[in-house]
């Protein structure tokens, strides 16, 4: 176990998967100068700019074109800088993209990893800010990856890589500086068999507080307090959204009898609903307590810290909702 | 700036004539195809839209059967004469557009997503436009890889107002992919005259502006249009993109059930004495041919279609647990929960 | 009354709304030849070809530019053909005409229509078939329509025209045809007011079936095969999902103890998700049996009809699903 | 086809040395709001990322400043000189940018999306290109009112590659609307230098290909804006769009924080000595005004944004219940469930 930050992770297994296969490349704007989070610091002078390419500003053709190149046998890495300008591309991605393998009867792969920083750092306003994750869960065809840590972006970027479909490639601008503990080594084992397995952040038997990117360091958070409070809250880390764990979670809230979910994303149609309508429909007989989710409210994100900090799920809020989930009485009407 | 406009060779005196009866024949194949798949409609047998090229067989067989089978090959919603130009077997075909098993796309495409990887055809495109950047990404991956094969990528006269006509010639250009544009320019977009929502000189002014040399071809001269493809793909072998447009004429409605009465019927008669396959006919008659043996290989074509079409209609329909195959690796599509 | 179909409804509320307010007009590929679907025939001829306007194939141009017409004092209704290719303007929607008025701090309104016909007909394949609702109800800003019957469509086309903010209007290609009651002369009442107010459309008291769209001809045929079975389905029929009415909802819920929801998109991660987990939510204790979706699995549409037929969401599923929740003890583990 | 180059007047003999000394004045203000709004960011009290037009000046006074006030102005997330050169107030800006009560967007905004649509600015874009169809859609609005007031819409060399670009375009020379089209080609977009990424001609060569006539104008002489937008605006309110390409340099960084180390030092000095504001004021020189006056004019600038820094500083945070306002009319943004 060594130490590294999220964007280090990144730009490593980036660049370890690049030497594992040459096929591998990475096309966006201002990848040659590092990239504008420098996640991709240093490639460029290994790899070349035909790997570590430039693009121009042209949104639609970073993502057609992977396409293109995708079905032609390479696996292009398209970099969109942030998930708000993957809006320019979204007929490529959800109608091409996803689609293409299915359409001509399996005649292709799409082999493809989409990056698209998401999430809220500080004043970066409505059109900077975007948690579209939901959007790409509902979509056939799609992947959709949101890791919470150094060591699952390791991971799950390997894995993603290594997909053979389109994969949604979801960092959180605001962990990029995040360190954390890293196995030692190139990744081992099967990377694309962990797309779609969660992990247990912390083991509790309260409740189940099931979350992912950034929210699950929220999550912690609140565990921490509640734990001190003697309140014993268990943490899934979903890691990817679609696939999701299901087993994971739903042995979890077995266990716990109370689901809370929480995501930065606004909660009016975010993944949550998805994950607290499943446990509701399956478990509803072992339920402690009702179901619940936190989320941003339908609101967009502001500029100015007072506003912009009314959309953050704080872990105040998380644990607030915990207690209360927590003191209800079974079945009561919430 | 203008495009040069390659001349029409007519008859050239030293034209091969084994070569144009070959264009001639798979001219006629595909017009047969169009007509087959148009009557399956009445029929209730072809239940999507397709989208005839009847009237632009000579751009077809000009473009895409000048191309070697390793060449690549992105088309659009009317891409059924593109298919077929560069290989593709119709009876798939057919039983594709019928939805039917032994479809070339299992049965999941249809007309719209058409597509026979086998020779090289990466797909139709139901997005007017979307197939440009695709195209400029394949042959992206062409020169990443070090291949010499080249990409032609055609799309009609409507979707040079799209966005990703900008983003992927440009992108094509910045990169020096092997990539042949090719406009069929047939002056409708549906039922919109194009011209009327369409500003400036035309496509192949747009093209140069973004760097790529143009060339305009009359699209019912199918010797015009591969000599014009030829010259053309001897630059895009070496990475340097062209642009290709070729005039031509939509014959029939937007769609198998169209009737169009928005065209004026003078233009529609004039239009039919420029009808690519009987320019080829005249031609070759021309050159010596008997007027019967020419008629005797359209009567062919139209029986091989028809075979194609009773071939489609006898065949099953897919299984359609077929319907959970190639969505993703990861996964289960099925609804677990209820 | 008079009886009137669904297109007809669409035509004939689009002139009204025109003759009445000067400022709205009309844009999208052919429509002076009447549209794709004939949705505008006659209007060009009445209105002119600049209040019916032809367009270029350019869906970012059209929804673009209706964002900075609306920003200027009028009204388009932007017609997006397919709701598929609107996917090719989702900055334009999504960045741009939800953000304004907000971004602006008030200082702007965006009052337009995107007309997205949604659904499957009959072999369309995966790019002409998507129900992707749900995208828009998760995002701050958009109003989202989705009229079921010719009456709604009339009244809810007149309110999201009046309305002063950005509403995805979404008719469903099936149903142009459909045939209804609709109420004789113009528009009354306050149609803006109808955005946001669910219509039950069969009352019932064994359980309730929320849906919206061609989805609630499916509810409407189940509810009446379980009435000859003795089985009393109460149909709830949305017709918008932002606003959606929420204590219609569940005050139906709370009377028969008893959620599902139909939808025709995909179920992973779709609109019944956010109903069903908010009744989970709320109604906990007085839910008879668990909450309960029906939608499409999580596959592209395809072609040939045995394949698309799997995707489908029938009236004898609806049936099957709410024998089960009737036939289910309170409390059961689903 | 190429573009007309409209000549550098440099000081014509005739020219108005009153109006002069007001864009002189007014390049001051905006170069002093730029520098007070950079100092801000290290004083942690702009907290977003703001992207500075220092070197740009003369575009936003030449441009801007020659619209008459019921014009329409669509502008970037380079858009600071744009909005002052347009008549909004630099407190109200500076507010914004901090964040703070009195902001023209209310704190909701701030500096990727400042706008005053009391004087016409209708925003800054933080998405690049998005403003092209936007403003193409404001003159649509005009044209069916039956105004004459015209849309100026500036965006910057790196967007010329995205898609809205070409539909924007199109979309208003079809329709024949009341848009100038400007470039502000300051070499870079971001870290990329635009050339590399850019096939083709330029700006101006696209425009043409779509029937809109295109002026490239020295973007660091004011003068020589002016007199091309003036000219351009007589044809612009008659229906005709316009495109303008105003070549000039970023003197500093992308963004405020940025650096910028991949730019050669010996181009960055050169591109010094073209500094609008230095130009400008050596012009007035020679037209006779007194060094000390022309430095006043530079200090009183300075004084009025360190001053509008103070006000901003002190002004008190927006009240967070903002946060649910203006989001739409119809339904409710809090999470009543839950
Ligand atoms: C992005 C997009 N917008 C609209 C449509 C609907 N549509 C299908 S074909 C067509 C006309 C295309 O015209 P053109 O590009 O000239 O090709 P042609 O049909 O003439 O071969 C349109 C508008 C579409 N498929 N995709
Ligand atoms: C669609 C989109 N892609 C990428 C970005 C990120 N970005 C912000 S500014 C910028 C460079 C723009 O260059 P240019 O258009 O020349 O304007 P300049 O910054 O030079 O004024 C980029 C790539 C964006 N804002 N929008
Ligand atoms: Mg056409
Ligand atoms: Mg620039």
């Amino acid at each position: 176990m060594g130490r590294m930050t999220y964007i280090d992770a990144a730009r490593q297994t980036l660049a370890e998967e690049m030497r594992r296969d040459p096929t591998v490349w990475a096309v966006g704007e201002d990848l040659g100068r590092g990239g504008v989070f420098t996640q991709y610091k240093g490639l460029v002078e290994e790899f070349g700019p035909d790997r570590i390419s430039d693009a121009p500003i042209s949104e639609a053709a970073i993502l057609g074109a992977a396409v293109g190149a995708a079905m032609m046998g390479t696996r292009p890495v398209v970099e969109m800088r942030f998930s708000d300008f993957a809006l320019c591309a979204v007929d490529e991605l959800v109608n091409q993209a996803a689609k293409a393998r299915y359409m001509f009867g399996g005649q292709s792969r799409v082999p493809m990893v989409v990056r698209e920083p998401i999430g809220m750092w500080r004043s970066s306003a409505a059109q900077h800010s975007q948690s579209l994750e939901a959007w790409y869960a509902h979509i056939p065809g799609l992947v959709v990856v949101t890791p919470a840590t150094p060591a699952d972006l390791r991971v799950l970027l390997a894995g993603a890589i290594r997909c053979d479909d389109p994969v949604v490639f979801m960092e959180h601008k605001d962990l990029w500086a995040l360190e954390g503990e890293v196995p030692d080594g190139p990744v081992g084992g099967d990377p694309i068999a962990e797309l779609g397995r969660a992990r247990i952040a912390r083991a509790g038997t309260d409740l189940t507080v099931v979350s992912w990117s950034a929210a699950v360091h929220g999550a912690m958070a609140a565990a921490e307090t509640l734990g001190k409070e003697g309140i014993s809250a268990e943490v899934v880390d979903l890691r990817t959204i679609w696939p999701w764990d299901r087993e994971a979670v739903l042995a979890s809230v077995r266990r716990t009898g109370r689901l809370l979910v929480v995501h930065e994303a606004v909660a009016a149609g975010g993944f949550g609903a998805e994950i607290a309508a499943t446990v509701a429909e399956t478990l509803h007989g072992d339920l402690r307590a009702p179901v619940r989710r936190l989320g941003a409210p339908r609101i967009p994100i502001s500029y100015a810290p007072p506003l912009e900090d009314r959309v953050r799920v704080t872990p105040e809020a998380i644990a607030t909702a915990a207690r209360g989930m927590v003191g209800q009485p079974e079945a009561a009407n919430g | 700036m203008t495009a040069r406009t390659a001349e029409s060779p007519g008859a050239p005196p030293n034209f091969d004539r084994q070569r144009l009866l070959d264009q001639y024949r798979m001219m006629c194949r595909i017009r047969a195809f169009e007509e087959a798949a148009v009557g399956a409609i009445s029929d209730k047998l072809v239940l999507g839209a397709i989208h005839p090229s009847i009237g632009q067989e000579a751009v077809a067989v000009g473009v895409c059967g000048t191309l070697d089978r390793a060449d690549i090959l992105l088309s659009t919603h009317r891409g059924h004469g593109h298919t077929m130009a560069k290989g593709a077997d119709p009876v798939a075909m057919m039983c594709e557009l019928f939805g039917r098993a032994g479809g070339c796309c299992s049965g999941k495409g249809g007309s719209m997503h058409i597509a026979d990887f086998e020779v090289g055809m990466l797909g139709a495109n139901g997005v007017v436009g979307a197939n440009i950047t695709i195209a400029a990404g394949a042959a992206h991956a062409i020169k990443l890889k070090g291949e010499d094969r080249v990409v032609a990528c055609l799309f009609g006269d409507g979707a040079i107002n799209r966005g990703p006509f900008l983003e992927g010639l440009n992108w094509a250009q910045v990169f020096g992919l092997n990539v042949l544009f090719v406009c069929e320019d047939n002056v409708f977009s549906s039922t919109t005259r194009t011209s009327t929502m369409t500003a400036g000189p035309g496509a192949a002014a747009r093209a140069e502006a973004i760097g790529i040399p143009a060339v305009e071809v009359d699209g019912n001269d199918v010797l015009a249009v591969e000599a014009a493809t030829k010259e053309l793909l001897a630059d895009v072998r070496r990475g340097q993109p062209r642009f290709l447009v070729a005039k031509t004429y939509r014959l029939t409605g937007h769609t198998g059930v169209d009737p169009a009465p928005y065209r004026p019927a003078e233009e529609v008669q004039e239009a039919w004495t420029r009808d690519p396959i009987a320019r080829a006919r005249a031609m070759l008659e021309t050159a010596g041919y008997e007027a019967g043996d020419l008629a005797a290989i359209a009567a062919a074509a139209q029986r091989e279609m028809r075979a194609a079409y009773d071939t489609a209609r006898a065949a099953p329909w897919p299984d359609s647990d077929l319907a959970y195959a190639d969505v993703q690796d990861v996964g289960d599509p099925r609804m677990v929960a209820f």
